[in-house]
């Protein structure tokens, strides 16, 4: 077991904590949102950093998770069991939409994956008896194992916890012999097939793990906003999750959290800010023009995101490199 | 039958303008194997472009060609500047750079304009035909016809002038095109270069009949089921799925629609489809995909991996 | 006419293709570079048409001068216009284009002079004129191996470069190949540089001989004074 | 004879890569694949590893026709290869490269992914590095990503992910290309161990003649797709016609 | 981006987070930017009264007032977000919040926090004082709106209804609950189709298309002044006229006739509040107001918005003069205090721009009237009907 990335993923978690305790109800709901993003991100990051299949359609997956867990939970179930209900109902649909991979690769999939997103969200607004149509579905507070999650501290425990397995896990993932065929795959599809991967299996079971942590997230998503609605879990969340992924690090361990937390965090900060300079009037745009702006300067000039620029500014930091990060010479990501 | 023939015109209108804006894509993607997330972006920046235009009181033909002028000198400044720097980068990187382009000119643009829809300016002579019971306004029949005659105009030139040869070139093989002679990476500029022209052009005729805002840039969204239906390397095949597309959007939510609601109102307790025609078009893609990859048009194994 | 000196190619930052080559090319020459799989052949023949940067590859020493000038930096589409073609492995040419395309294309550098030009690569490969509406896709490996030499030249080059010709092709049509290259050589006057891994009758053409192993220039000889059991020793060792 | 392939035949595009291919292998056996480029060496092993299916013709092995299975079949049979160009994995190291390897042989199959999860795998890594590592001089480097090592030594890792299968049939193609002398001999050293401790039959494709002559105990001579003589070391290097497709006619 | 400056907006982020200080706190999130924008009118007003107040009265009671506006942009997260900083950080005593999903997502928050909340969305289901006594509204509901205009028709002898809204829970909620009421046959009327069409749509000539074939006497839309515009300029394409259509309070901004011009003409929409303009006592108010600084939207939801500060304003100075003339120094209290003022209020004068306002059961006032545009402008077609 690789106990230095348990003990670092613990000690962020503690952290985090720490903050949403020092921050009050607000600081408790970006931690969240923050644990919550996090999550997402490392199940993106698993289908595209490590397995190299390009999906946006991880904003409805995530929503496949809400609806899930709102409607376990509103039908009494406890939260936990409705959190795992999530990842499987993620998971399930995350390999339904990952099996055109068998055949599409590359661009033709990732195509796919646009109708898949579009699809989805139709469906959510059409299934009126599971996702309640356009008007979302309303979750009640939710219990987990017994205890009531009435507000955004109380549902601070259950996303750090998560996110400490989840992180822990996908580490470990990388270091079986599934996670290698993974990056076997995202290097070359050919060369998998050729060095004896069962190319279907382990592209089935990458999405598999991404859709069931996508299912976590999105599960916790819904109780954190009480709501499962078919304009949370659009195109856009999507390309968020992909920015995420992209600016912290494509195919890094810490990099979808650093990412996550960049991504949650930059609009708020830029808000605040802004407001304190007075420029309240056009802070919107200017919040979507630093996003967007960032977002392409990261690609051209730190393409390896914000894990590779802090290791860069501190050779020993929190940037732990991936099980084997990429080399400083490895300027190819994968495909 | 009126019904299905006014239809039919709306949905070959939009169609057209489907086309301009999927043709764009499709020669990005040839000259330089890039998925243009922005396209959307060209269009209503473009759009915007005219109205800015048109209000410092220029001719709209010189309006519009003024448009495609800065349009054309935007898309080759965003290849120069994004795109080249990323030659050697992941798909998924380039694609979300191109989807950074989009944000960050919709940003642009409501900074400039701000979030309201605007009145476009009349272009078109205001008025309309009716004929046996089809009411097509002129608007309608300008936009459209400019759009089918620049599509074509577009593609005979791509076929059959020397800078068309150089294009296809370069699309074709970068090594052979470089051997003899040919600036690879400035036939891509102009590649660029000409689709941000054709998507400004076909957000100003958007702009035309729908008005305009930013919600414009949505109509980016609508090149991938176009080009997947046309076949990803045919400006042809985009061409023909962008029309196709247009009718299948227009008879989806004029006839399929109330059909559908129609029936299950009267059957079931659904009562409603919802905007059917958001997925009818991806759910022609994933059936493409699924049954002929290589899309109407496309010839089989152009898929670069 | 081409002067090669001292030349040291990296792929990738770090891999050495080539170290310290040095090859000269007179006007109206006719040199073979002979090598093994993985002696650098390709990679000099790229280096001399500016084709590296294109494949990650980098010339970190020495100077390439053609005419006196030097090819530092310079675009591969500058070096074609300034009277180099190189034939490139792999047959490069615009498979969805006509083989009528392709050659028009070919010659875009001197419109003026292309019709004349057509006829005269006709005269060399009459079976391009015969196919001259067919997508080059569809032609047999022999048939494209002539239409890249055919579009190299339409291209009216002073110094042809040739990449390995007979790969893969039959021993009849290895032979039409170096028949036309011969003529070439003969009535055009063309300098022509070809690099091959074993072929007999390049010996006897040939009037410089080069064997490349390993990124060095292992030996240069005239063909006269080419000792075939050193040679030999070159490949079986 | 284990391994015997008849009439394999297989065109690209109407060019015929290879035609009628006939060639048998005994366990214990390396038989080393000669012949110009272009001869159809690869393509013919690209049609036993099961990365191409030929048009016609049978490969059995052990009596199994191979033929359309896909390779990860033909690895959990036994079947394992190396290629001539080696990839560029830049984030697995040597040993994660060779536990892939590894993951095909039959007693790892149990539990599958699940249990991995919590299995130790450091009684894997031990034998890993003893039996396949060592040898091939990667013991030193097995822990670094092998994007950081040179082109031999990234070779020496293709070879051992093959060899950390315990394969029965292993085809090897141009496993010294590109090596120092010195390198491909003890590649070549290894390779005849590996042969001597598992009783494996071994396929090898080379062009480098001296580590051809001094491993194979017999050579089949390829050109032009089809096989043209066959019989051992001394012999092919004395025959004329061998020579004459090595340096051409004379 | 480097590290140093990573730091420095985390620090200026964090300085953020500390509570606000001043101590009586407004926040208005509306749509600043974002699909509805045309018609945020209202959460300017809102903030420009309570600026008026700290201009020309040192604020409420002597207590300056802190307005606070947000751009929620029509996306929940970010709405959601801003309600837990007004909430947590800006310790408001009253809300006013903007998009229907977002309220009724935040319904039992907003009970659980005991914050007075004013919602822009008239949605009915959030409309109950027993189950949500801390929301309030000030008009007449999205189905009293529809009531209304389908009364008008039955009254003129038309008989065939189209419904067409956006498709979300703002669009489809209020015209599912009339469908199942039965209301519409009551009324002798039938309802020929309901068409659902994207909030962001851009093209809907089609669906214009299919209400031609269905030979309405009405088009009623259930939909904001964007969708109004695309529905109006399509119908036009269509051969429709733009009288046979009527929509919701939503759709009654200068903007459709400045946009469309003749397309727009006798369009109909509800009107609930006074135009901008109208010779009112508030009117004044608001030129004194805007002399000094520019109104960002003269239109009917600004004077809403100034409406709603008033009430806002009044229940807040309430809670502090029974109070003794301090602000309370417990939040919680505080916010009790305004919401048992806030229900007082019975006979609030808002300066004419609408009836005097009763909260006692949280909807201020219901009655309406329906406007027409002749000549580019709105004018009033029917007397103020009271739409309960």
């Amino acid at each position: 077991m690789n106990t230095r990335h348990l003990v670092i993923a613990v000690a962020v978690a503690l952290l985090m904590g720490a903050l949403s305790l020092a921050f009050g109800r607000f600081g408790a709901y970006m931690v969240n949102a923050v644990a919550i993003a996090g999550i997402g991100a490392l199940s993106l990051n698993l289908l595209i950093g490590y397995g190299g299949q390009i999906s946006f359609a991880q904003g409805a997956l995530l929503g496949v998770g809400a609806y899930t867990a709102g409607n376990i939970s509103n039908a009494g179930g406890d939260g936990l069991l409705a959190i795992l209900g999530a990842g499987v109902m993620g998971a399930i649909i995350s390999a339904l939409i990952g099996i055109p991979a068998l055949r599409l690769r590359g661009l033709y999939f990732a195509i796919a994956t646009l109708a898949a997103q579009a699809i989805l969200e139709y469906l959510f607004k059409i299934l009126d008896p599971i996702t309640n149509g356009v008007s979302g579905l309303v979750i009640r507070p939710t219990t987990i194992l017994g205890i009531p999650m009435t507000s955004d501290r109380s549902l601070v425990v259950p996303s750090l916890v998560i996110l400490v397995i989840v992180w822990v896990a996908v580490s470990r993932l990388m270091r079986i012999d599934l996670g290698r065929s993974f990056l076997v795959l995202r290097e070359s599809e050919i060369v998998a097939k050729g060095m004896g991967i069962d190319v279907a299996h382990a592209k089935i079971l990458a999405f598999f793990a991404s859709g069931f942590i996508a299912g976590l997230a999105g599960a916790l998503a819904g109780f954190a906003n009480r709501l499962a609605s078919p304009e949370a879990f659009t195109l856009d969340l999507s390309a968020d999750y992909i920015a995420m992924i992209i600016i912290g690090g494509l195919g890094t361990w810490t990099g979808p959290l650093i990412g996550a937390a960049f991504v949650v965090l930059l609009p708020e900060a830029i808000q605040r800010v802004g407001e304190a300079a007075g420029l309240s009037d056009i802070l919107s745009p200017l919040r979507e023009l630093a996003f967007g702006l960032l977002i392409i300067l990261f690609l051209i000039f730190e393409p390896r995101g914000l894990t590779a620029l802090l290791s860069r500014l501190k050779p020993r930091s929190l940037a732990v490199p991936a099980p084997g990060a990429v080399p400083a010479t490895g300027e190819s990501l994968p495909p | 039958m009126t019904l299905v023939l006014q239809l039919a015109v709306a949905g070959l209108a939009i169609g057209s303008v489907y086309a301009l804006i999927a043709i764009g894509v499709v020669l990005i993607y040839k000259c330089s194997g890039v998925v243009n997330f922005a396209q959307g972006a060209y269009a209503m920046v473009g759009a915007y472009v005219s109205y800015a235009l048109l209000r410092a009181g220029l001719h709209p033909v010189l309006a519009i060609i003024g448009c495609m002028v800065v349009l054309g000198g935007l898309g080759s400044l965003t290849e120069r500047l994004v795109l080249r720097p990323m030659l050697k980068a992941p798909l998924v990187a380039v694609m979300m750079v191109t989807l950074g382009l989009l944000i960050v000119a919709r940003a642009a643009c409501l900074i400039i304009w701000g979030p309201d829809q605007i009145a476009f300016p009349k272009v078109f002579p205001e008025g309309a035909i009716s004929a046996a019971g089809i009411f097509v306004t002129y608007n309608y029949i300008a936009a459209g016809i400019l759009a089918l005659v620049l599509s074509f105009g577009f593609l005979a030139m791509y076929q059959f002038t020397r800078i068309g040869l150089q294009q296809r070139c370069a699309a074709d093989n970068t090594r052979a095109a470089l051997a003899i002679g040919i600036h690879v990476s400035n036939q891509v500029s102009i590649a660029w270069a000409m689709s941000a022209a054709l998507a400004g052009l076909a957000g100003t005729l958007l702009a035309t009949l729908n008005g305009l805002s930013l919600d414009l840039a949505g109509i980016g969204m609508i090149a991938f089921p176009v080009i997947v239906v046309g076949g990803l390397s045919s400006l042809f095949g985009a061409l023909v799925a962008g029309l196709l597309l247009g009718l299948l959007q227009s008879f989806t939510d004029g006839l399929l629609s109330p059909v559908l609601e129609d029936f299950l109102r009267e059957h079931t307790s659904i009562y409603s489809v919802g905007a059917l025609q958001q997925v009818v078009p991806y759910a022609l893609l994933v059936l493409m995909l699924l049954v002929r990859p290589q899309g109407l048009f496309g010839r089989r194994g152009t898929e670069r991996v | 006419m081409l002067q090669v000196s001292d030349v040291e190619v990296h792929y990738d930052g770090a891999i050495v293709a080539l170290q310290g080559v040095s090859f000269a090319v007179e006007a109206g020459g006719l040199v073979a570079l002979l090598g093994p799989n993985g002696a650098g052949k390709t990679t000099l023949l790229k280096a001399v048409a500016g084709m590296l940067p294109f494949e990650l590859g980098e010339i970190v020493r020495g100077e390439i001068t053609f005419n006196g000038a030097s090819l530092k930096g310079a675009h591969p589409a500058t070096i074609t216009r300034r009277g180099m073609a190189l034939v490139q492995d792999g047959r490069q040419c615009f498979r969805n284009l006509t083989i009528g395309e392709n050659l028009r294309a070919a010659s875009f550098l001197s419109p003026k002079t292309a019709a004349e030009r057509l006829d005269m690569v006709f005269s060399y490969f009459p079976v391009l004129r015969e196919m001259r509406e067919r997508p080059a896709g569809f032609l047999s490996g022999g048939q494209l191996q002539m239409l890249t030499i055919a579009m190299a030249l339409m291209g009216n080059p002073k110094l042809l470069l040739l990449d390995e010709p007979s790969l893969g092709l039959s021993p009849v049509m290895v032979q039409s190949v170096f028949d036309v290259v011969e003529r070439m050589h003969r009535e055009l006057g063309m300098t022509v540089v070809i690099a091959e891994q074993t072929v007999p009758r390049l010996l006897k053409l040939a009037t410089d001989l080069y064997v490349l192993s390993r990124g060095r220039v292992a030996m240069h000889v005239k063909p006269d004074e080419a000792d075939e059991e050193a040679l030999q020793r070159m490949y079986l060792s | 004879m284990s391994l015997v392939a008849r009439e394999v035949t297989i065109r690209f595009g109407g060019v015929i890569a290879v035609e009628r291919m006939a060639l048998e292998v005994s366990p214990g056996e390396i038989v080393g694949l000669i012949g110009p480029n272009g001869a159809g060496k690869t393509t013919f092993i690209n049609c036993v590893s099961g990365t191409y299916r030929p048009h016609t013709g049978t490969v059995r092995w052990l009596g199994d026709e191979l033929l359309g299975l896909s390779p990860s079949t033909l690895l959990r049979k036994g079947v394992a290869r190396t290629f001539q160009n080696v990839a560029s994995l830049h984030d697995l190291t040597v040993l994660d490269i060779a536990k892939l390897g590894a993951s095909a042989r039959k007693d790892r199959q149990s539990g599958g992914h699940l249990l991995d999860f919590f299995r130790s795998d450091s009684a894997l890594e031990r034998e890993l590095l003893e039996q396949i590592l060592e040898p091939l001089e990667l013991a030193d480097v097995a822990h670094k990503p092998i994007q950081t090592l040179s082109y031999g030594r990234r070779k020496a890792v293709d070879l051992a992910r093959a060899l950390a299968a315990y394969p029965q049939l292993l085809l090897l193609d141009e496993p010294v290309a590109g090596l120092t002398s010195h390198e491909g001999m003890a590649m070549a050293g290894v390779v005849r161990n590996v042969r001597d401790r598992l009783g494996c039959a071994v396929i090898m494709v080379e062009h480098k003649m001296d580590v051809v002559m001094s491993t194979c105990d017999r050579i089949v001579v390829m050109a032009a797709g089809s096989k043209i003589f066959e019989g051992l070391p001394a012999e092919v290097q004395a025959d004329p016609e061998v020579r004459r497709v090595y340096l051409g006619e004379p | 981006m480097r590290l140093r400056h990573a730091a420095a907006i985390l620090a200026l982020t964090l300085a953020g987070a500390l509570p606000a200080r001043a101590q009586v706190s407004v926040c208005i999130w509306g749509t600043i930017t974002g699909p509805d924008a045309l018609v945020n009118g209202m959460s300017y007003g809102i903030r420009d009264y309570l600026e008026s107040l700290n201009q020309t009265k040192g604020g409420i009671a002597g207590q300056k007032v802190n307005a606070l506006l947000l751009d929620g942009r029509y996306k929940l997260d970010e709405e959601l977000k801003i309600y837990r900083r007004c909430v947590d950080q800006e310790n408001a005593v009253f809300i006013s919040g903007w998009s229907t999903g977002s309220v009724k997502a935040l319904s039992d928050q907003i009970t659980q926090d005991g914050v007075p909340f004013i919602t822009q969305s008239y949605a009915s289901e959030v409309l109950d004082p027993k189950k949500f006594p801390y929301i309030f509204m000030a008009g007449p509901t999205y189905e009293q709106q529809m009531i209304i205009a389908l009364r008008d028709l039955a009254a003129k002898g038309g008989k065939r209804v189209v419904i067409m809204h956006a498709d979300n829970e703002y669009g489809r909620g209020p015209v599912n609950v009339i469908r199942q009421s039965g209301v519409v046959n009551q009324l002798g009327l039938q309802l020929v189709d309901t068409v659902e069409f994207r909030y962001d749509a851009q093209d809907l000539t089609a669906q214009m298309l299919r209400v031609k074939s269905r030979k309405p006497d009405m088009v009623y839309i259930q939909a904001s002044t964007p969708q109004a515009i695309v529905i109006l300029r399509d119908a036009a394409k269509a051969g429709l006229a733009g009288k046979l259509f009527i929509g919701n309070l939503y759709t009654i901004s200068p903007t459709i006739p400045e946009q469309l011009g003749e397309a727009a003409e006798g369009f109909r929409a509800i009107q609930a509040y006074q135009f901008y303009g109208t010779d009112i006592p508030a009117m004044k108010q608001i030129e004194a107001f805007g002399a000094k600084a520019p109104i960002e939207k003269k239109d009917m939801y600004y004077m809403k918005g100034w409406m709603e500060g008033i009430a806002i304003a009044a229940a807040v100075e309430g809670a502090i003069k029974q109070n003794g003339g301090k602000v309370p120094a417990d939040i919680k209290q505080f916010r009790e205090a305004v919401r048992q003022q806030m229900e007082a209020q019975t006979k609030l004068d808002d300066g004419g721009i609408t009836p005097p306002l009763d909260f006692s059961n949280h909807q201020g006032f219901v009655q309406a009237r329906i406007a027409e545009v002749n000549g580019g402008k709105y004018v009033p077609v029917g007397d103020w009907i009271d739409a309960r």
